[in-house]
């Protein structure tokens, strides 16, 4: 049966195949702070999505609430604002419904992890194909400055004032705790990583999980400097990248290698040791993708950024559309609603 | 033995036992016969919440009522024969069997352990307590023993075959045939061809037995109904909606999405949906009720008809989300199979006690249309006009159907699809003209414009939008007109939907005024009262927000309005609040349906006192 | 030069400005500075949901607006001054600016980029536009340079100072000290003088600006009010509603336990709590509004004052777990500081719309105590009041507070401690007496038994509970019954609540009902309607579920009820349910409170038409 | 200040330290099904508490909806059967405002880890001391038979009848993502794994999750028959020790060994291998932890059961209440409400 929306699924003569990053913004006014993180997000996306081959009305923003949460206003793409924490679910439907789109969610620290968490774990478990962004400042901005489950415990904020209690999550780990198929970290600051592991999300099937480090200027300012500051960083994260030795280091001069199932720093030009003695980086590896994950709050290892695991796993949107499809075709490509609705266990009467 | 053969006009049943006795299938089985038959059949299944409570308990009573005859309404007040598998079924049914009807029990099921579960002091099938009534009592498990005795299946699972035999007497009582439950089992089993045949062997044997027991002293036939030619089938009302939402899809050439979350009693149209696929419907089983609606929001803006479905605890979850959706003007139908609250309440029963919480429940000014399905042959009805309404209006509708009739079996003239009514859908593709709130002037929609149509590209969202561009908007008067704008889309509503009919007279002392799920018990009644002559009027509610026009003309025509509902007055609130006018209320919260003689007593008796 | 000085009843000003040029800041330390002078002082802040919108943007415009006199009960309908540290500032602002008034300009933020942002054609300080008003501009960022030259801080720093420049000029005008403020700015950076010292030197070049520039031609004092011996604080009503818990607590020797996700405007008083650690509160940043309450819910099953706060979205996502505390039967206090709805709509502004959902909005049958205070202190008293009830009634309570006054401040006479109410509360102990659902025979409660009692171990549940022994129970009767149990406990409170009380005669023309946060606008409307001899009367309820016992008393004395709600009519629509009598409305929704001389006109109409 | 609670809190002379198991049930009727496998846990936790030296009456069951979370219901403790998937929240917030008892909370699959999985996580990152019991019976059963978020993908039932296409979550790496401190799985049949579990998940300070293969005789019977029948299980488990080599099967003559960082299944008595190849279990080996619950649905390798991880971390009660100690020896023992009403910035009227 043909339905009134495979018109639109089908690419028209009108579909927009070439635009340019300008023609990416909505044309509203950004209300995001001057020197918000954010700026830096939304630049690089809009860099990004016209190299991908995606036509311009395919793609859709869809975000719940929180400053971050403001991005499909500002996307000159089609996207919904939508309620705090529920963007995972309405994106669900939305690919589910829509295979042929592209559907991205801009979401915050509070959005995703806090109130979302419950869609956000079950999107990654799922591995239905949508592209997550999850711009974490470790705090909730847009109701001023209270603590996230990202925030670091000892964190003063307006709601802990005497210092943050909890035990923070590691988001790459909770995602990969989840089952999800794609897991990266980028920080604002870091164009070159961010526009890389954005496009690799992009053309990842199934989730697509980003956390990217972004300054609050606002209620946070500061708290990534180690990550964000150029000189700093080359000493306090280190890049994975796909069969590569993890080395990292102003001069490149340490490394990371096993003691046992354990990661630990080397100086590679010491003694023995050689830059063979690194591991390498291993994308599709997922035990390591998690050792290299909880590396994260260990103030003895670098900060990793770049793309912990991207591997191929059945995503629900082909699995469950497949499904269909054969259903259909026993069948055949129409049905007769006479008879459907007759059912099989009918009678007549006279 | 030659017995009177005596024909009539209705019938009530009951089957009871425990849960694991298999008293839902059999009831089923004696319903879909006589359907067949052209007899007209209203079933109602009642069950506990727990899958199989300890044996022999009162709690752990599971029972299946049946009511047949020329044409019925509702599964029937009192029964004319109630089978009972062990005592505590007996003890808790036993209050709804007429004077003089038959009894049979199993007496296998009413061991001394059984008696004190059900907390007998003295076995009742030998005291004499139920000589009002034609007992027939027997232990079916040693007949079923007795007939079944080479066969490679152990005794429980023999034992487990004596509902059926308990079904073949009931057939030969009411001259029944065997051949459709035969068939029904062969195909079932088909996998497992001995599982059949011993079932078929004891019901025959069951037959046979009945025809010999000198207790039964007359066999009875069901008055048929006059069926309209066309074709017939049985249905649940839960089945109906699932069916109405394939129908509006092929209808509209728009696909459904369904967004759900398991809860008892709405979850039959998640399953049903789910066997779907062949016919294009997507069914997506969300971590949460949250996610079920926020799911259907998701492909809504998709360009599908989305729908959720869900019970009390799950509608309360989903109220957030509903303020969402009429806030992002998306056509949304949201379906409420209510059962009896508050909290966890009482999961498998009865109850219409959602109608505040779907016509008050959202934060903010936030009124949404709420349709009411009154029988299961409605909800098919019902959930195609839902469709129409959320996808022309462009707004979460609300369907609030109920356990009684979505778990129940009715029989259904299946309709002729050159009479389901025409659903033009259409999304919004021009370019030169689309703003993404601009209204329509009659219906005060805005276009539905989708992913994938180039040009059209636009953001939605839950802040106060600008009228026309729907960017976010923080201007007061912009604020007010947008409350008043979603406030008339749904007033729009009420002149593209039917007048309230009434049945009995325009005007006059009394009006029964009812909604939604009691139909068939209020109609019974009034059948009833109207046929002895009593002047009174019913008029029954499809439409709750908005009201039919024609309804406060309705209501000024009465002197007395009466509001039965299965809630402490809800309707009746709502009543008062927008006509300014008092109603009397009847009102039951006990997990079951209105009998219909409850109606008449009451109407009886107001009638009355107008009369002193 | 020398100025006449003029006395005022009472004035009314607005600091407006970009979110970052710290009005907010501004407003507030002219108000403690009237305050503590002993002037009745009432506050509005009013600002964007982005935490810095682009500079100079209509929609970036954050104000705050003081009203001070003798007795003041709003934060005033329109300004005899308006700061305007930008061209969107006085352009979003102007309206409301009485005839005559004075305006006060940064002309820094009047730079032809800023006038197009604002949507100037040309520019208001030149074109005459202004006229009407005293305008006052000058470039207060070249002032503040001019003062602070050899600083080490960077211009950009110094130039923030430039929001005190204003507020010593607005001191010199009304003849204020300022050294409240200077001593808070020494405070509140004690751990950077040279940044407390800069703001300092910049309020006084501000007040010396303000004595030299010949266009002020007149000074003010304002009134004083008669203030009653004791002390005082400027206090919103979010504070209050902080510190009453404390005094509950306190009183009862209960512990307080909030659950609480943040949303704005709800979320200081969660900020505050969290303060209060050692006044033995205890706070749970839940992960989101359902474990907020949930949690509460579990504190309150500990032996705590269970309580949770919200907004509007927030109290949509508690509906579920609200059923369950009343089915349970647990002490719970639900506050929802309303904002503008539906869905996220626009979350910092005022609105009265959570009425509907707070009265009905649960699956089943479940009403609930609701409240409303009416002022900064009716928060205080009324949260204790909830505490109250929730306790002896073993109910949760919502509190309906709002935008208005839960964030703008008012001057709180502080209570006695011996005045405050006594709270007695009590844990069930005794192990021969107990049983988890006996109820109290007057108010229906069931005892509150903790665990860590030895032998009163017990269950409790969202499954129908059956009487006294609160075991799961599906039986028919017992649901009936403990519906209206749970209907009846609601209903005994009104035995136990104030009856509502009259401003004026008891019987007359003309009623103004009001409800919550509008107590300041209508009362300030009554006062002035009274003073100018208008028959009309002022009923205003802070009790709305149930209802104060003598409102239908009160309403029948009335040939018209005028019911003025910040939403669509919703007080109206339960006032026609319950009392089956018409009401006339007034409603605003446009995010702001409404004007008292809004008000006044609409009665004045009214009265006239009855006059005709 | 003393709370009146604070006599509650005490213990009193008639505590009751002393109770057999039988004390332990409420009296009502178990309305489970013949055959479930839930009443074999319920007994094991019947028989475990007495030992603990806990009063009687510290002890609460906090449980949301399913089959199995009516288990407060037949305990002769504190219960409450609350809200489906909400538990967690709750049993939060008894727990951090009574810390002297002993909170527990019996929860499904569907329960736990579908409706309820933010709070779940939360739980779990915030380490707050509560024993979480998972009944793992692969689908919901008390909805009569939808699946869950542990159903095999292709798995029929009644709401996917063409089959699962979910993929599932595994509970102990998401427990281990979210933070969790103490994480194990039982089986109910084992009952000798099940009581040793329970014992130390009692014990342990901070969250306890327990994952328990239970059976549904109605509606999915048989799925664990590999894990919970006597023969099969010794080749289709390994049962973690803590120090103990991983070894299993019916000669115990199988161990798992690393390979790189890989666990792989290795025979004992086959040419050079010997016992000590064996991984040698750890649980305060976080690394470790998460590579063994990654064997999970690993068929090459035997399903592990015992103690995954139990390690110390800070809990959310007691840095919380610490924080509130700490603020209330600031003012002394009580505080002069007058004053506090008073605040700093009042003035006075006259
Ligand atoms: C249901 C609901 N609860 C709470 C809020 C209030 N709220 C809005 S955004 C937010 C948190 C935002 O934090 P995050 O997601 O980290 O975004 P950020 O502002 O830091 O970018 C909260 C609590 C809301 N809008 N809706
Ligand atoms: C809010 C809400 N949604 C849905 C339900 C229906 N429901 C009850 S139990 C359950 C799932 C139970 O599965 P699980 O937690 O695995 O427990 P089991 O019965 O298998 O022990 C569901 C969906 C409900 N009671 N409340
Ligand atoms: S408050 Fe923080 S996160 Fe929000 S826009 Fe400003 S800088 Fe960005
Ligand atoms: S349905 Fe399954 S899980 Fe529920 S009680 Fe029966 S056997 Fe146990
Ligand atoms: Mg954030
Ligand atoms: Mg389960």
């Amino acid at each position: 049966m043909k339905y009134k929306l495979d018109e639109i699924v089908d690419y028209k003569s009108e579909s927009s195949f070439e635009y340019t990053s300008k023609e990416l913004k909505s044309g509203s006014d950004v209300r995001w702070c001057a020197g918000c993180g954010d700026f830096s997000i939304i630049n690089q996306v809009q860099k990004v999505l016209p190299t991908l081959g995606i036509p311009k009305e395919k793609i859709t923003f869809v975000s719940g609430i929180g400053c971050s949460s403001r991005f499909p206003y500002y996307m000159g793409t089609y996207g919904m604002h939508t309620i705090h924490g529920r963007a995972l679910a309405i994106a669900s439907g939305l690919k589910f419904a829509r295979p042929d789109l592209s559907v991205w969610v801009p979401t915050g620290d509070g959005d995703c992890l806090s109130i979302g968490g419950n869609h956000f774990i079950h999107a990654c478990r799922r591995n239905i194909d949508i592209n997550v962004i999850m711009f974490n400042n470790e705090i909730y901005s847009l109701t001023k400055g209270q603590y996230s489950p990202t925030s670091k415990p000892g964190q003063v904020t307006k709601s802990s004032p005497f210092g943050v209690v909890d035990n923070p999550f590691n988001p790459s780990s909770l995602a990969l705790g989840s089952g999800a198929s794609f897991v990266a970290r980028a920080v604002d600051m870091d164009i070159k990583t961010l526009a890389n592991v954005l496009e690799r999300a992009a053309k990842h099937k199934g989730i697509s999980f980003i956390e990217v480090y972004t300054n609050c200027v606002i209620f946070n300012n500061g708290v990534f400097e180690n990550f964000r500051d150029k000189k700093l960083s080359k000493e306090y994260t280190i890049t994975l990248e796909h069969n590569k030795p993890l080395v990292f280091g102003a001069e490149n001069d340490k490394g990371i290698k096993f003691e046992g199932h354990k990661p630990v720093v080397f100086n590679i030009n010491e003694g023995n040791n050689s830059i063979n003695d690194a591991i390498v980086h291993n994308e599709k590896d997922s035990t390591l993708a998690f050792i290299l994950s909880n590396m994260t709050y260990n103030s003895d290892l670098p900060r990793p950024v770049g793309i912990f695991q991207a591997i191929e796993l059945p995503t629900y949107d082909e699995v469950a559309i497949e499904q269909i499809n054969v259903a259909k075709k026993k069948i055949g490509d129409d049905f007769d609603l006479e008879t459907f609705l007759r059912g099989d266990d009918y009678w007549q009467g006279q | 033995m030659d017995r009177p053969k005596i024909e009539l006009d209705e019938v009530t049943l009951r089957f009871a036992g425990d849960s694991g006795d298999g008293m839902q299938l059999t009831g089923t089985q004696f319903s879909h016969t006589v359907a067949q038959l052209g007899v007209d059949v209203n079933t109602f299944p009642d069950y506990p919440a727990e899958i199989r409570s300890p044996e022999g308990t009162l709690y752990g009573v599971s029972s299946y009522s049946v009511n047949a005859g020329a044409k019925v309404h509702t599964s029937g007040d009192y029964y004319d024969l109630l089978i009972a598998m062990n005592a505590s079924s007996l003890k808790v049914n036993l209050n709804y069997l007429k004077k003089g009807g038959i009894i049979i029990t199993n007496n296998a099921g009413f061991s001394d352990k059984i008696l004190g579960l059900a907390k007998y002091e003295s076995n009742p099938l030998e005291d004499g307590s139920l000589s009002d009534y034609k007992l027939i009592d027997l232990n079916i498990n040693d007949y079923v023993k007795q007939k079944i005795t080479n066969s490679s299946l152990s005794v429980k699972v023999i034992e487990k075959t004596k509902n059926f035999f308990a079904l073949g007497m009931a057939y030969f009582i009411y001259n029944l045939p065997l051949n459709y439950t035969e068939e029904w089992l062969k195909q079932k089993f088909k996998s497992n061809l001995e599982i059949a045949d011993i079932n078929i062997q004891v019901l025959y044997a069951g037959y046979e037995y009945a025809k010999n027991d000198e207790r039964i002293k007359n066999t009875y036939t069901i008055k048929n109904a006059k069926l309209k030619p066309g074709y017939y089938r049985n249905i649940t009302g839960n089945e109906a909606i699932a069916m109405g939402l394939v129908a509006a899809s092929k209808i509209s050439k728009v696909p459904v999405f369904l967004g759900s979350y398991p809860i008892t009693p709405a979850t039959e149209i998640l399953h049903k949906l789910s066997e779907y696929k062949s016919y294009g419907i997507k069914t997506f089983q969300a971590e949460d009720e949250i996610a079920g609606i926020c799911s259907a929001i998701g492909a809504a803006y998709g360009g599908y008809i989305g729908v959720t479905t869900t019970s009390g605890p799950g509608l309360s979850l989903k109220v957030e989300a509903m303020g969402y959706a009429l806030m992002a003007e998306l056509p949304l139908v949201i379906i409420d199979v209510q059962r009896v609250g508050p909290s966890t309440g009482i999961p498998t029963k009865p109850e219409q006690s959602d109608l505040n919480l779907a016509f008050y429940g959202r934060h903010g000014e936030a009124p949404l249309p709420v349709l009411a399905p009154s029988t299961a042959y409605s909800c098919f009805e019902m959930v195609i006009e839902a469709v129409r309404i959320a996808t022309k209006y462009m707004v979460p509708v609300i369907l609030l159907s109920g356990g009684y009739i979505a778990q129940g079996t009715q029989v259904l003239k299946i309709p002729e699809v050159s009479d389901l009514p025409k659903l033009d859908i259409n999304y919004y593709t021009d370019k030169e003209t689309y703003a993404p709130y601009k209204r329509d002037k009659v219906t005060f929609s805005r276009p539905w414009a989708i992913p994938g149509t180039p040009g059209l590209e636009h953001r939605i969202g839950g802040l106060e939008k600008e009228d026309m561009t729907g960017n976010q908007s923080s201007n007061a008067q912009n604020h007010q007109k947008m409350v008043e704008f979603r406030a008339k889309k749904i007033e729009a509503i009420a002149n593209d939907i039917p007048d309230a009919s009434v049945y009995g007279e325009e005007t006059g002392d009394l009006l029964i005024l009812g909604w939604g799920s009691t139909f068939g018990s209020l109609k019974t009644a009034w059948d009833h009262l109207n046929s002895k002559g009593h002047k009174v009027s019913f008029c029954h509610l499809h439409y709750l927000n908005p009201f039919p026009k024609n309804l406060g003309k309705i209501l000024k025509g009465f002197k007395q309005i009466l509001v039965p509902e299965s809630n402490m007055g809800q309707l009746a609130g709502i009543i008062r609040s927008k006509f300014i006018i008092d109603v009397l209320q009847f009102n039951l919260v006990e997990g079951r349906p209105f009998k219909a003689i409850e109606i008449e007593d009451k109407v009886l008796s107001i009638l009355e006192k107008g009369n002193n």
